[in-house]
Formats: structure tokens, C-alpha cells, sequence
């Protein structure tokens, strides 16, 4: 997208520019609001007219967002968002195409669009509104629902194994993927800017709170006491290192990531993974994506992945410019003609 | 030897043989050649559901039938007049519809033990006498066009697939075709493999020379060029022709054609057609299903391109969600339906007309869009464009409508000037000047706008929008007149549509009505009809939906209507609902369109009682 | 202080506040409490779109209307007496809708300059001429709960929580209500919080106190019971309705039932409802979106279970390839649709019966099913169990619709004795004795097989199938009768249906017609118009389709037919299609359901001019 | 499944008894009857009673598999024989459920249903024909074809990057995941008595030949000569080696493996990594799985991993018994006079 930005007037937006005239109408409290700031806040460094941006939702209460943003927009269905994206991106691949989407929307009904969309590796960016429940139709439990959880679909506790929604990007062939917190408004910024500057889909996991049918799903995270031990900032090339005084590390044994403590005497800082966004094999970032099923494990958060391959769009695009500089800009007379004419007199 | 030559005005050839004999490219060939020599001509394949069924059996036999003549051609022929049988199988699936005294040639060769029985025949009906009614040929077309090839030592396999060759040239000779055409496609097709080309050439001709040299035929035929309007023709199947009308259609309105589509027989040749033609600015994409199909195609429109997606009815039961999304968000897009048997997987290889209640009705809410239907393969051209028309000046999605028989059936078409075909202006909103997303033009249409144009950044979506602004509204009363704007918007289209087609006299004592692929078939029972003085006309309804205005009156001017529909009675049904209107159905639901005796029959019956 | 007591025959109350102020909860008490005192009633909630919108906005208002009375209530009323407005916002949103003369409560409290702004009110409607032709009464809520609370010490949040039960003792006074059974509710509602039992008891007395010693109101009513028919009853919503009819035709059937379900409003609470009802063998499971949904319960009708899907339009448009699926291979199966606005994703939370023609032809092919809809809360009970009883018995998916309306709306349902409900007799074929998959019983319906059976072993599927064997079959005949066989098996139905239900005589000036949720407000308009001595009658269609024989001779037997309906005239269109009968239409498609007073004036102006 | 056995008569079935009457229809040469055939062979092994098998599928060549055996079964429609089959096993949890599908039957249009039975978990057997190519309508490009296919929808080669199935299994929590070719008729029949074994959903991919459209995709690892470079056979404790004398082996460079020569004596084979079917995390399995994204890499054929977790449908016949534990069996008296009943006189 940078190339837009120099082939445009420089533009000097603001957040408010960013700010649609209608009423923001999620509940007081919800972590869509910050998640709809930061957003707001990220896109005018982007340096990208906003007449260019698109932001595609599907059916959620996540999935109001582009209604808020001063931008174009489409508030699709269930599920769809991607498909109708991709459409998007295919028609005009110089707009920046951001697609919002809950858990439910972008993993339930919308799981196979949104598997295929990373494989096919638009230029797009999809940010995923995590809040493990399905907030719009009032709570029931969602593909990230926790084994057990009672919701109004499952009085007795789901029985569902939840999705990794990272673990299923990537094994869907996912460039890039992170992941962020709705309430840690300077690294989600942060993450709108990588998952912008990734050329191909980005996919970008918020945890976001849902303060009516699954509040404090992810206090662990966000208060202040606990978050230390259930945090890992990923940064690349930095080891992994977490806790409230960066007590603890996480080492590898074979594949099998383990907690080590940096007090005990028996590991330093140089015996730590090191990070590495970049690496060909998403084997590393798949290990991350399921590091914290278990508790004793923090939450790693930040971009597992950026490995750029060649867009869905530039290939297309590609093969228009090849078959005009090959056969010519088409012709209607010459296609009317194909073929076996003959000429009644 | 000097053999009799007859003219005959029109003649209808079924060939018939393994998937794996080449019968779909003989018959082609046979069709391209007699088109180029100035006959009418309508063509029927027929494959079998199976990709490469054993050789032998019945379910793997495939046919094609050709109608030509000197006539205008209406249908690909009731019954044939000369059967090519390469085996047992094909004798037995199509003798039932091989017309009196008509001609069969049989592959001698292939009536072995092993393919009789697979064919179900106790005794070869070569020896019994269940032929006794027809003028029987037995060639060894194996056995000779292995001695036309001898001294090339090909592989049998090679020989074997080149026995097409003799057949055609044999009939070939006995319709007094040019070889040529079909000579210098041989040239071109297997360009790359000389020997190829070489022992194909010489079975055609050693087929052609079989039909001079031997005694068997006594004679042969001629059919004479038929008074096709002045011009430059193609044969042309009807997903070719759709594909040239979309392509067309958007080149007139100064757009990008984008195609979101899913394969589905019959409709995958569409998607093939337009994937090849990357140097119009089409962009194809091959959605993971139909749903992803639609959505990627109204997410195109409101990028700014055409957004069509091409499917058959389980597809359209699955796109129907997203259809509804378009007509909310007043996009354009085209939906094009080449109905099959249904219902579910239903006879997926066989023609049927049994969607279109669904493409006016099949969606939830209040969701009303235009309906068309191709009726011939030629014409399907005509409504591909025509929904584009419609689709882009209303912005609204548009159902078009064809069938297994039209997509797969050809017909000469009479290629038009690009410059003779009018414009669709399609106008982007540049400036706001006072406009709204949800503004209204004359017709009620609402502005197209362009992500990207500064200062006219939006909203669109699913939830009930204000009129003008576009935003969600809640608001009771602006439902209620958006569900009826939307209606009103499309039911004007009424007045901006072709009067519907009508043959014969405006009054009379039968209306014979129908909609797409029975066109043919109840235009020539109808002529038939007339020619012996009876007061019957054939109306015929492009738009289904909304109709023309002209409907109401004709349907009213007649004594009786009688409906034929190769389905349980949908049009009729709509016809009863729409204009209080008694109505005689015929119905027909084989998987095979109508016969035009068929038709004739029915209409004799209705005038009878 | 005595007040004066009248009694009135009827009485509508809405209830109107923020999202958060509870007013569902304080509706659903009041409905509770005037059921248990014998009152015939009839509910409406009117959510807003947001879960929870902030607190005072317009479209935050949460609204919920009961009409309760001494004789038969056909409708939530059609404007109401009484409204508690709890905001500003509430009193804005519902002020339209009060009748003359009505009577106002408002929590003083919240007329503060924000929330007046929120609302859009310049000046106070409390300070102005905007309710001098109401009865209002101010009363300071909040701080009187908060007096009531005081010792308490509570956190503010916990007081402002219990002010609705403050509003709702003072309805109680005001419509002499037994306070007991709230007072039971709380106590086992909040068994768990001991303070919050304590703070809401006594904010509700409180409130209740403040009608008697305040000299405010000046009379208090009184409301007799309904001579409802003896027996015992209970308030049901028709979506907890649904639930348990559903569960009963299962048990009735001897069967498990399975329900592949995916949430959408306003069909989630019947899988929420089954989701409990495991110790019934009920298998609920939420699916990853509506094609699994049906899928799973066609796969679970296929392994012997009664296999159920709920969901509203959008869903269906989703279901409709699947459902096709059970046509072809003849499977129990009930689609519920509980209709929301349309089209596209509409106004979820509203009401609509836009989803008619869909049910009927929506979906590709010939594919018929039995279409039956509700028509009161509680005849959802009667009407699941009517959809399950010809599911099985006829083999067939059937389509069962409600409304929003409906689905949330509530009336006393008199609870049926288990033993008096009919068993509906299910027997798989356990052995071949010449059966064969596609076998044809009595009503032509086919065997259902369990997988599991020895030596019944056979395989179903979406391909046509020969009749009898079940096999794929290509031919064309075979097609053509199977086409019509699944028609006539569904269209035969029709002799197995009650007659269509009509009120008044069986001839006359004016015959209104209708189905669904819209049986209250033309019942109630037709009553009343007979009870002016007008030859009016009331046909309602139960069975959309097959329609039951006697449709035909009422609708004839009529000068004129009225079609009321809350979409843009489907019904309308398919009775002039079935029966060449001329129609009126009145549409409404508002969102909401018929006033009936609405249809009373169409009425009038029907049979004036 | 082998409780089942025990419960009833031992059966002597033979590979004949599950051949139905109806003709098989795949093109002569097709890869399918030889999958076909292996099926037949195997399930007589199992001891499970004819009746009790069900057969579902989509709709493909490969789908029509169920009208040829001759137990119960259910052609259904594209993409959805999954949903079908989550249906019957949850209805039925005592019937063997087999599903058969396509790469674009399962994976394209069925990609959603797919990656959730396998998180679910359903107690099924999942046998995916890759002929990487839409055979049944002639010959598009299917999601596992390679960038750059030339197809019928694909004129100038496709330019969608291609899922590896056994990837989006693992992605989507895959506690099976195997892989076998359709020539190989033992190998091929050991991974379905395998996929059986294994309690819960199990995916076997088997690369399958289409000879009409897509001829020789996998002649590489079917052809005598080619065979042995290109294929790993995977056994579980055994280190990984290959080639036509056993020459060359697999060890790991990080997560990255390496082909390694054992003649070069730079590595015997106790440096090779040594296959773990049953290692908790899935690292391993993924990197097996995406291994052949290289040339001079082989395909590993056999069990990629195999660790059982709970089913779906134990998890809900549980709770129904634990409902009617706790509340009794169901009664419709109860159920009608629940909450507020009040009586007319
Ligand atoms: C076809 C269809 N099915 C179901 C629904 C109902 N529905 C709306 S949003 C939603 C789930 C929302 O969950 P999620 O995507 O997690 O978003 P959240 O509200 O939690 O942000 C559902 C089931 C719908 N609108 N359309
Ligand atoms: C809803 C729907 N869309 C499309 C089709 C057409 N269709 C049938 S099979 C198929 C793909 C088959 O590919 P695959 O699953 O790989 O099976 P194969 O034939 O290669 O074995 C398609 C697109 C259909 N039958 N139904
Ligand atoms: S329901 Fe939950 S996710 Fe939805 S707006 Fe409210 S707090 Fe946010
Ligand atoms: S088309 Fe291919 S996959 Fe289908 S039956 Fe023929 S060879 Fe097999
Ligand atoms: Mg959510
Ligand atoms: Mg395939």
C-alpha cells in the first residue's frame, strides 16, 4: 500500500477523521470500543488517502465496526466477510481491505472462507474480535469457548474442543499472524501497523472482553497483578523472557516449549528461545500458537509470524497484463469471429 | 459406381457411442461443417453422468444429435433419421427414437459376445429381426480403418481412437459434406503430433471413399443451404455464447468483468470461456464453493466492477442468503442459472426448467429481483446482455436463466457488429452534489459509488437502510416503504423490457405459452399448427419477472392457454397468480426437452375437447 | 386512604426503559401474575437491536406490552392504557402508541438535562403541554427505592437495579395484583444473594405502598378473571412452546430426538430450551453454521432419530440445498423458522411473514414439502407436534413457521393431559419381507431403515432414484414419475389435515383471510365487525401447503377475499394461483404485528366500497 | 468400535460381502478402485457386523464410493458428508461411520465441516481421495493443485497457493492424521485398520491417481524408479530413512529437517530423527506434513500422529446420562406444569 501514499497527496489525517457520524452502539464497557480507538488511531499514520480504505464485516456485534469508520464499508453476512473481501481486493487491488470479524463470525460460519482467503493470500487484513462467545445473539458458546463452558447453548458445559484460531491460520498456510489485547492500546496499535505493513493476509487475533456474556474471560491478561505471568511479549530477535520482574523464560526440550525460572541459577537469559518472525517453516510459530493450552504457560502476544509470499491480486493481476501484452487488449470483433464463420448471402 | 442423389429439406443424425469414442468432436465436426455450408441447424448432446464409463455399457453411452436443413431449425429433431452406432450399447439406448424407416450404420466390429451382453442382447440384433424396420449398414469401421492405417504401425490404441474419423467421413459422403473444415481442423487440433494428423485425415477419407465405392448405399443426399438472414454466422453452444454476451456486456458499459464462480455441470464452461479471456480485463476467480462465489462477485460490483457468478441450481440454493444481500445493498449482479434435473443432485447431465420459482421466490424476506431466460442457444448471448443492461441502469441483482440443453446445444449464430451494440452508460457518483448512497435516480436506482472516489465514503449492508442516507434504520414506517420501493423499483422495469414475443394472430382460440429452452419446440408445433388453419400462437416470455406489459392482454385475447414447461407447472402457476388466468398444463419432466410432436399432439387435444 | 375500584374488562400496560432497567423482567411478572389470577392475556416484548445500547438513548429503549383481560385476548392490544417509562427516552419511543386518555407513570428521576437531550427533548415533556391529554403521574423512583434501600447500605448500582420492581409494586397496586408470586420469584431467583432478595422485595412493596398511601392516584382497577376453559394453565412463550412440542411429538413417537441447530434471533431460545432437555434423550447440538445444522439432522433422521433444525430466514436461505437433499431421499425432518424482518439481514429483532414463499419454492427442482404455520404463542406446541406427526408418518421434511412475534410473545396455554395426546406410531422396517428401500406404503410414503438393522442394509442420496429399489436411475421416465410421485405424496397430505378453520358463517359479504401470527388481530376484527352485524368470516390457513379441501368452496363461497399480511401479499398470490380467486390485499410490513383495529377500518372500507 | 464385535455374534465377513450389486462407474485405470478394494479387504478384519457400518459422502468420483459397498450408506451433497456424518454418530454413537471425500469435496466447499469434526472430534473415519484435481467435473483445479496447474478454470496455471490437507488437520486440532497412495495396497490397508483403531476423528489422505484429468500426479511416488527417493515410510520408534538402499535419512536442523546422506559418514543413522506417532504437541506432525514442500524432499507416507482425546459424541451421551442420573428420565407431565401453573375452575 505505501506505493499509494506516494503516488497521492500526502495526507494529514487525524483519528476523528476516521470517525463515521453514527452513534457507536455496543454495550458501555465492551472491548470493541478500543479495539475501534486504536484502529482509528493507526490508520491516518498509514499514510493512505481515506477514501481507499474498505472495512468488511460480517454479522456479529464486532461486525458493526465499519459502520463507525469514516471509510467505505460493507457490513456483510454471516461468515462471509472474507469472500466478499477478496472480491474487493480482486476488483481494485490499490484499496486497503481490512476485514473485522468476531470468533463466531470468522470461525464458525466462516471457516472455510477464512482458511481460504490465507491460502490464497490476499492482500488484506483481517482482525479477529476474540471474545470466546457469541456477543450479538446473546451468548452462546463459540469455536474458542473453553471445554465446560456453560453458556445458554450448553447448560450442561460445552463439549467442544475450541480452535486455536493462530493454529488454524497457520495450517492454513498463514504469512502472517499475531496477536493482541483489546485493553494494551499501544501494542494493538502496533499490530494494525504490522498486519498493515504485511504484504498478503494478516491475521490478527484481539482478545477482546465481552463485559455481558463472557466478562473477564481474559482478566488474567489485562490485570495488573496477573498479567506479568500470563503475558509473553514477543518481540524478533529478543528471547522470551516474561514475569513482573522478567523472572521467568521459556526454553525448548525437543519440541515441547518449558517454563524455566531465571532465579533458580540453572538457566540465564542466553539459554531462552530467541524469537523469530521470520523463519520459512511455520513450526516455530505453530508452537507458540499452542503454548498456552496449558496454564502454567503465559499467553505469547505479538506477531508469530511475517513471512511474505506473492499476493492472490499481484498473480491475477499479472496474468491480465500477460494476456494483453500477448494477444492484445481484447477485441469484441475478433471474439465475435473465433472459431468457424462462414457468411450467408 | 454412380449413386442416386436426393435433396432433402432437413435430416437429423444421432451419433452414438463409448464416452471414449469421440462421439461429442464427430458430431461437432459433422454440425461445423454443415453450418458452413449454409444450413440451419439445432444440436443436442447428451452425456452420460459418468466421466469414462466402461466401454459397452449402457450408462456410458454418449450421443449427439444434430438437426440441420435447409428450413429454419427450430429443435435438434424429435427423432433421428440416421443413427452412427459404434456398439451394441449405443444401438440399444437409441433405437426407441430412430424415426421410421430411418437409417442406421452399425460399428460390424464392435457386436462381439462380451458387448452385446453388456448392452443386454441375447442375440445380435444384427441377426434377428429386430431391425427389420430400418435401412441397416453394417460397416467394419474397426477392421477397415485398421487397413487404412496399416503401414503407419501405429498403436492400436491410436487406430481405435480413429475410427471416429471413418464414421464421419462416411457420413460425411452420405450428406454430400465438404471435408475440408474438418481437414484442416484435424491440422490445427493435433498440430503437435504428425502422425496424429495424418491417421486421422485418412480414416475420414477412407470413410468418405467407402461411402463411393461400396454397393451398400444406393443413395445419397444432399441438403440444400438454408435462407438464413444475410451475414457472417458461427455455430455456437449457449455457455459460449453467454460468455461472449457477459464479456460484451461489460465492454459496452466501460467495466471490468469479474466472475466469482464455482464449477457445476452445465454451467463450468462459462467459468473455462470467460477464464481465458484475461486480455477483456476479466477476472476470474474460482471461489472454495458458490457461496464464496456470489459474495466475492457483489463484493467486485461494489468495487466497481460487474460482478456476475455462474452456477446451476444447488448452487443458486446456496447463494441465495448473499442474493438477498444484493438486493438490500442495490448492487449490481448477475446470477446466471443454467438449470439440470433436480430436485438435490437430481439428473445433473440432463435439462429441466424447475427453478424458476425459486429464482423469483427463492430467497427469505421480501426480496424481489429481476428474472430472464434465455431461449436458445444463440439467444443466450442476447440475455446475457440484456441482464447486464438491466443489472447496472436498476442496480439490482438479475437471475438469468438457461438449461443443460441450451448450454450444451448449438445453433448458428448470426455474429453482430460490436459498434451495432448499444452502449450501457454506467456513470459512477464523482461528487456528492446533493446525492446520498441511498439517493434515487428516475428509476428509483441508487447512485454507484466507487471506493476510492474521495469525499463519498459509506456504509452498506444487510440491515434495513434509511431511503437516501443508506443508514441502519430501525424506523417501522421506512421498512415498509423500502420493502415496496425495492418491489416498485423492480416492477417498473415492466415498461423499460421488449413487448414479450408473440406468433401468429393476437387473438385466437389456443395460447401456447412458454419461457427459455421450449422455445424451439413450441414455435415449430405452433407453425405446424397455423400451416393446417388452426387459430393458435405461441407467446413467448423473455422476462419472467417482472413480465412485459403486453402479457396481460395477450394471455386474455385467447380462449384457452396452454403452458408446456419441463417441470410441474411453474410458469403456469405464476401466470394463474399474476393475471386470474385459467390455464392447460403440459408437463414434462424427463430430463430431455419436449419433442415438437409432442406439443402438437397436446394442442390438438386442447382444441379437440 | 380508600380509592375508588373500577373494573375494567381489559387493560394494556407497556412497560418501556433502558436495555439495562429490566423491563422484560418486570413485563414477564405482571403477565405471570395476571395469568395466575385467571386474566386471559397477551404479550408483546419489543427488544431494541443492541444488546445494550447506552443507557438512555432511543434505540436503547427496551420495551414489553401486556394486554390482560376478563374475556378472550386475541392480541397484545393494538394501543395501550397504561405506560411505566422509565427515561425520558422510553417515554419518546412509546408515546405514539398510548391510547387517549391513558395513564402515565414516569420515574421523575431520570427527566435530567442529559437524558432529556439523549431523548431529543428540547424542554421537558413533563414541563410542557406535550401530555395534557394523558393522566400523568411523576414519581421519583429512583429515590424512592433508594429511601426504601437506605438502611441497606448497598452500592448505588444495587439500588438502581431494584427500582424496577419499585415501578412494578406500584402496577401491582395500581391493577390489584397479588404481590405473592413475585415475591416467591425473588425469593428463588436470587436464593444465591440474600441482599438482593431483601432489597427487591422491598422495593416492590415499596412501591406498592406508595399506590396506597400516596394521594397521587385517585382510583385503582380491578380486572376479573377470564372463563377461560377449566383446566390448569401456564404462560408460555411460542418459542418455549415449540420446545416442548418438539419434545413431545419425539416422546409420542418414541423416539430421540436431535436437533442440529446454529443460534440466530429469534430462534435461539428453542435451542436453548432443548439444550436443558437431556434427561428427555434430547441431543442438542449447535453446529458450526446452518447447512451443518441440517445436514447433521437429516444424517441423525437417517440413523432413526427425529431430526429437527431451527433457525429464522436467513438461516433457511442457507438450509434451502440440504433441504432438497431431504426431499430426494425421504426423510423425516422439521425445518422451524421463526420469521424475522426482511430481506437480506433485515430487522432481526422485528417481526415479519415474509418467509411464505420461500418455504413453498425455495429451493432448486421439484421440491414439495408440507409448509404449516403458528398462530398463537402456545399453538406453537400444537403446530410442532402437527409438523413432527407428518414428518414421519408421510416421510418428508416439513417447513414449520412462526414469527418474532410469536416466538417472544406469551399467553396462557392450557396444559394438555400427556396421556390425551395421541402416540404417533413410528415403525422401522426390521425385515425385508419384500420391502425395498423406496418401497411405497399407503400413503406412499417409503420404509424408514435404521442403520444397525441386519441384512436391510442400502444406500440413499441426492441422485435420482428409481422407485422401489431406491437405486440411481438416469431414465427418463422413471424421472418424470418420481417428480410427480414426491408431489402427489405431499399434495395428498391434504386429506390427512384438519379443514382450515373458519369463524362465522359459511357464506357472506367479506372473508378475511389468514395465517400465522396475524390469527389474533383478524379474529378480534372480525368479531368485532360481525358483532356490528356484518357478514363478515375469518379463514385461517393452518396448513400453507397442502391447503385443506374445504379452502377452496369458503374462499368461493365469498362476494370478496381480504388477505391481511405482514408482507407484501404471498399468501394473496398463492390463493389466486391455486383457486383463481381475486384478492384485496392489506400489507403491512412494518416490523410489528397488525393492530386490529387496522384490519377493522380495512374491513369497513372493503365492504363500503 | 471393537466393543461392538464383542457384543454381538463373531462375524465372518469377507471382502465379497461388502461389494454391493451396483456396477462401479469410474473411469478404467482409476485410482479409486484400488482404494476401493482396500476398503472391502480391511473391514472384514475388523469384526464389526456389516449393518453397523455407514458410509457417507459428498459428492465427487470419489463420492460415489458408498452405492458400492454394500453396507448402509449416504451419498449427500458437496461438501457437507461431514455435517452428515456428525449427524448419524451422534444419533447412533454405536454405528461405524466412514466418511468419504474429495480434495474439493472436502476440502474447497467441505473445508469448514471439515476442520470442524476434526476439533469436535467425532469418533469417525475420514478417507480423503487427493487426486489434487476436480475430476467429476472434468478437470478444474482443485485446493490441493500446485501454482502454476494449467486446468479447464485455469488457462494460464492456477495462482492459488494449495492447503496441504494434513496441515489443516493438525491446524484444526487433529488428533489423527495419516497419509497413503492409492497403489499401495498393504500400506494403504494398515492406515485404515489404523484410522480405525484410533478413537476419534481420523484423517487419512490417500494420493489418488485421476487418469483422465490429472494423469501421473503422483507418479513420483508410485513408479518404481522414483519411488524410492520420493517416498518415507513412516513407522513409529524407527528412525527416518529412505531411498533405494536405505542411503539417505532425515535429521532436524532446528525445526528445519534436512535430507542427510547416510554413505557420506558424516551421519549414521542414530543421528536421524526417529518418528513419535504419539508426542502430545503436534510440532512434529506439522513438520512432517509440510516436509514435500520441497523437492528434494520425500512425501512421508503413514501415521503422522495418533493421540486420542475425548469424543464429541462420549462428552454428550455423558451428559444425558448424567441429566437423567440427576433429574430422572424424562416426563412430559413434569415438563408441562414447570414454573407458574395456576388452575381455571
Ligand atoms: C446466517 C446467519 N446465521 C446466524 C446469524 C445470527 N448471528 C448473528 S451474529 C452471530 C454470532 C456472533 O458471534 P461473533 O462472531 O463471535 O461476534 P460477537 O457478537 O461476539 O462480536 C450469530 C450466530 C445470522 N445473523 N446469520
Ligand atoms: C453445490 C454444488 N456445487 C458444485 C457441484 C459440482 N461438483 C460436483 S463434484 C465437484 C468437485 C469434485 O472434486 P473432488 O471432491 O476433488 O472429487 P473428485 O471428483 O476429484 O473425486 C464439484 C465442483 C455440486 N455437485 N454441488
Ligand atoms: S454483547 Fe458483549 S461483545 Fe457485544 S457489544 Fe455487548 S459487551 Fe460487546
Ligand atoms: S475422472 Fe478421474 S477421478 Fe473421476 S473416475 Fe475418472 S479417473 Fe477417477
Ligand atoms: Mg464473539
Ligand atoms: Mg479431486
Amino acid at each position: 500500500m505505501s506505493e499509494v501514499a506516494t503516488k497521492n497527496e500526502p495526507v494529514k489525517l487525524t483519528a476523528k477523521d476516521f470517525a463515521s457520524d453514527q452513534d457507536v452502539r455496543w454495550c458501555p464497557g465492551c472491548g470493541d470500543y478500543a479495539i475501534l480507538a486504536a484502529v482509528q488511531r493507526t490508520l491516518p499514520e498509514l499514510g493512505i488517502p481515506r477514501e481507499k480504505f474498505v472495512f468488511i464485516s460480517g454479522i456479529g456485534c464486532s461486525s458493526r465496526f465499519p459502520y463507525y469508520m469514516n471509510t467505505y464499508g460493507m457490513h456483510t453476512i454471516h461468515g462471509r466477510a472474507t469472500a466478499f473481501a477478496s472480491g474487493v481486493k480482486a476488483a481494485n487491488p490499490d484499496l486497503s481491505v481490512w476485514i473485522v470479524t468476531g470468533d463466531g463470525d470468522g470461525l464458525s460460519i466462516g471457516g472455510n472462507h477464512f482458511i481460504h482467503i490465507i491460502r490464497r493470500n490476499f492482500d488484506v487484513n483481517i482482525i479477529m474480535f476474540n471474545n470466546e462467545i457469541y456477543g450479538l445473539t446473546k451468548g452462546q458458546y463459540s469455536p474458542t469457548s473453553e471445554v465446560g463452558k456453560v453458556t445458554k447453548s450448553s447448560p450442561f458445559g460445552s463439549i467442544d474442543t475450541p480452535f486455536k484460531p493462530t493454529s488454524v491460520a497457520l495450517g492454513a498456510e498463514g504469512g502472517f499472524v499475531a496477536v493482541s489485547i483489546d485493553r494494551d492500546t499501544k501494542h494493538l496499535q502496533e499490530m494494525i501497523r504490522r498486519s498493515h505493513a504485511h504484504k498478503g493476509t494478516s491475521f490478527l487475533e484481539v482478545y477482546q472482553n465481552c463485559v455481558i456474556f463472557n466478562d473477564g474471560a481474559f482478566s488474567a491478561l489485562t490485570e495488573k497483578e496477573s498479567k506479568p505471568d500470563n503475558v509473553l511479549y514477543l518481540e524478533h530477535g529478543k528471547p522470551l523472557v516474561f514475569g513482573s520482574e522478567n523472572q521467568k523464560g521459556i526454553v525448548l526440550d525437543g519440541f515441547t516449549p518449558k517454563v524455566v525460572s531465571l532465579n533458580s541459577g540453572n538457566y540465564s537469559v542466553n539459554d531462552l528461545m530467541v524469537h523469530d518472525e521470520k523463519l520459512k517453516d511455520p513450526t516455530w510459530a505453530t508452537i507458540l500458537s499452542r503454548m498456552n493450552r496449558n496454564p502454567e504457560f503465559p499467553h505469547p502476544i505479538g506477531v508469530y509470524r511475517d513471512v511474505p509470499r506473492p499476493t492472490y491480486e499481484s498473480g491475477l493481476v499479472n496474468q491480465l497484463e500477460a494476456a494483453k501484452a500477448k494477444k492484445g487488449e481484447g477485441n469484441l470483433e475478433k471474439l465475435f469471429n473465433e472459431g468457424d464463420v462462414w457468411e450467408n448471402n | 459406381m454412380e449413386k442416386d442423389v436426393q435433396v432433402l429439406e432437413d435430416v437429423t443424425i444421432r451419433f452414438a457411442g463409448d464416452s471414449g469414442d469421440g462421439m461429442q468432436l464427430t458430431g461437432t465436426q459433422f454440425t461445423n461443417v454443415s453450418a458452413m455450408m449454409g444450413n440451419d441447424l439445432a444440436t443436442l448432446p447428451d452425456f452420460p453422468a459418468e466421466i469414462r464409463a466402461p466401454a459397452g455399457t449402457l450408462y456410458g453411452v454418449s450421443g449427439f444429435q444434430v438437426h440441420i436443413g435447409s428450413t429454419k431449425i427450430y429443435t435438434p429433431g424429435d427423432r433421428f433419421d440416421v443413427l452412427v452406432a459404434m456398439n451394441p450399447a449405443a444401438l440399444k439406448v437409441n433405437l426407441k427414437e430412430l424415426g421410421p424407416n430411418g437409417i442406421i450404420i452399425v460399428n460390424e466390429d464392435q457386436f462381439n459376445e462380451k458387448n452385446l451382453k453388456y448392452a443386454g442382447y441375447e442375440v445380435s440384433p444384427l441377426e434377428d429381426d429386430t431391425l427389420v424396420k430400418y435401412r441397416v449398414f453394417k460397416v467394419k469401421i474397426t477392421y477397415l480403418t485398421g487397413l487404412a492405417l496399416e503401414d503407419m504401425k501405429l498403436p492400436a490404441k491410436t487406430v481405435d481412437r480413429s475410427k471416429n474419423f471413418f464414421a464421419l467421413g462416411l457420413v460425411f459422403w452420405l450428406f454430400s459434406r465438404d471435408m475440408e473444415p474438418t481437414i484442416d481442423w484435424i491440422k490445427d487440433k493435433f498440430k503437435k503430433n504428425a502422425e496424429l494428423v495424418e491417421a486421422n485425415i485418412r480414416s475420414l477419407k477412407a470413410g468418405f471413399n467407402y461411402g463411393v465405392i461400396t454397393e451398400a448405399f444406393q443413395a445419397k443426399y444432399e441438403i440444400s443451404s438454408a435462407k438464413l438472414p444475410k451475414g457472417k454466422y458461427r455455430n455456437i453452444t449457449g455457455n459460449t455464447a453467454m460468455a461472449i454476451g457477459l464479456v460484451t456486456a461489460a465492454q459496452k458499459a466501460g467495466l471490468e468483468l469479474f466472475l466469482g464462480s464455482y464449477p457445476i455441470t452445465p454451467a463450468s464452461d462459462i467459468l473455462h470461456d470467460l477464464s481465458k479471456l484475461k486480455n477483456f480485463g476479466v477476472k476470474s476467480f474460482q471461489a472454495e464453493d458458490e457461496i464464496a462465489a456470489v459474495a466475492s462477485a457483489i463484493g467486485a460490483s461494489f468495487a466497481g466492477s460487474l460482478g456476475i457468478t455462474t452456477t446451476s441450481g444447488p448452487g443458486v440454493s446456496l447463494k441465495g442468503e448473499a442474493i438477498g444481500y444484493a438486493v438490500m445493498t442495490e448492487l449490481p449482479l448477475v446470477i446466471v442459472n443454467i438449470q439440470r434435473g433436480g430436485p438435490s443432485t437430481g439428473l445433473p447431465t440432463k435439462t429441466e426448467q424447475s427453478d424458476l420459482n425459486q429464482a423469483i421466490y427463492g430467497r427469505h424476506g421480501e426480496a424481489p429481483l429481476p428474472v430472464i431466460a434465455a431461449c436458445t442457444p444463440s439467444d443466450c448471448f442476447d440475455a446475457a446482455f440484456e441482464a447486464c443492461r438491466i443489472a447496472v441502469k436498476y442496480m439490482t441483482p438479475v437471475i438469468l436463466l438457461s438449461d443443460g440443453y441450451l448450454a450444451n446445444g448449438s445453433e448458428p449464430w448470426k455474429i453482430p457488429s460490436p459498434e451495432a451494440i448499444p452502449d450501457l452508460h454506467v456513470e459512477f457518483l464523482a461528487e456528492k452534489n446533493g446525492k446520498q448512497p441511498y439517493s434515487r435516480n428516475e428509476v428509483d436506482a441508487r447512485p454507484w459509488i466507487k471506493p476510492g472516489t474521495p469525499n463519498l465514503e459509506h456504509r452498506i449492508g444487510g440491515i434495513e437502510k434509511a431511503n437516501n442516507s443508506g443508514n441502519i434504520s430501525y424506523d417501522p414506517e421506512n421498512h415498509h416503504n423500502m420493502v415496496f420501493l425495492r418491489k416498485s423499483k423492480v416492477e417498473n422495469i415492466s415498461k423499460d423490457i421488449q413487448p414479450a414475443e408473440v406468433y401468429g394472430d393476437l387473438t385466437g382460440d389456443l395460447l401456447v405459452v412458454g419461457w427459455g429452452s421450449t422455445y424451439g419446440a413450441i414455435r415449430k408445433s405452433v407453425e405446424a399448427a397455423r400451416s393446417e388453419g388452426k387459430k393458435v400462437s405461441h407467446l413467448h416470455i423473455r422476462h419472467l419477472y417482472p413480465m412485459p406489459e403486453n402479457v396481460a392482454t395477450v394471455l386474455r385475447s385467447f380462449k384457452k392457454v396452454l403452458v408446456p414447461e419441463m417441470n410441474t407447472g411453474q410458469l403456469a402457476g405464476i401466470l394463474r397468480s399474476n393475471y386470474l388466468v385459467d390455464t392447460i398444463q403440459q408437463n414434462k419432466v424427463h430430463g430431455q426437452p419436449f419433442k415438437a410432436a409432442e406439443i402438437s399432439s397436446k394442442i390438438e387435444e386442447v382444441l379437440r375437447g
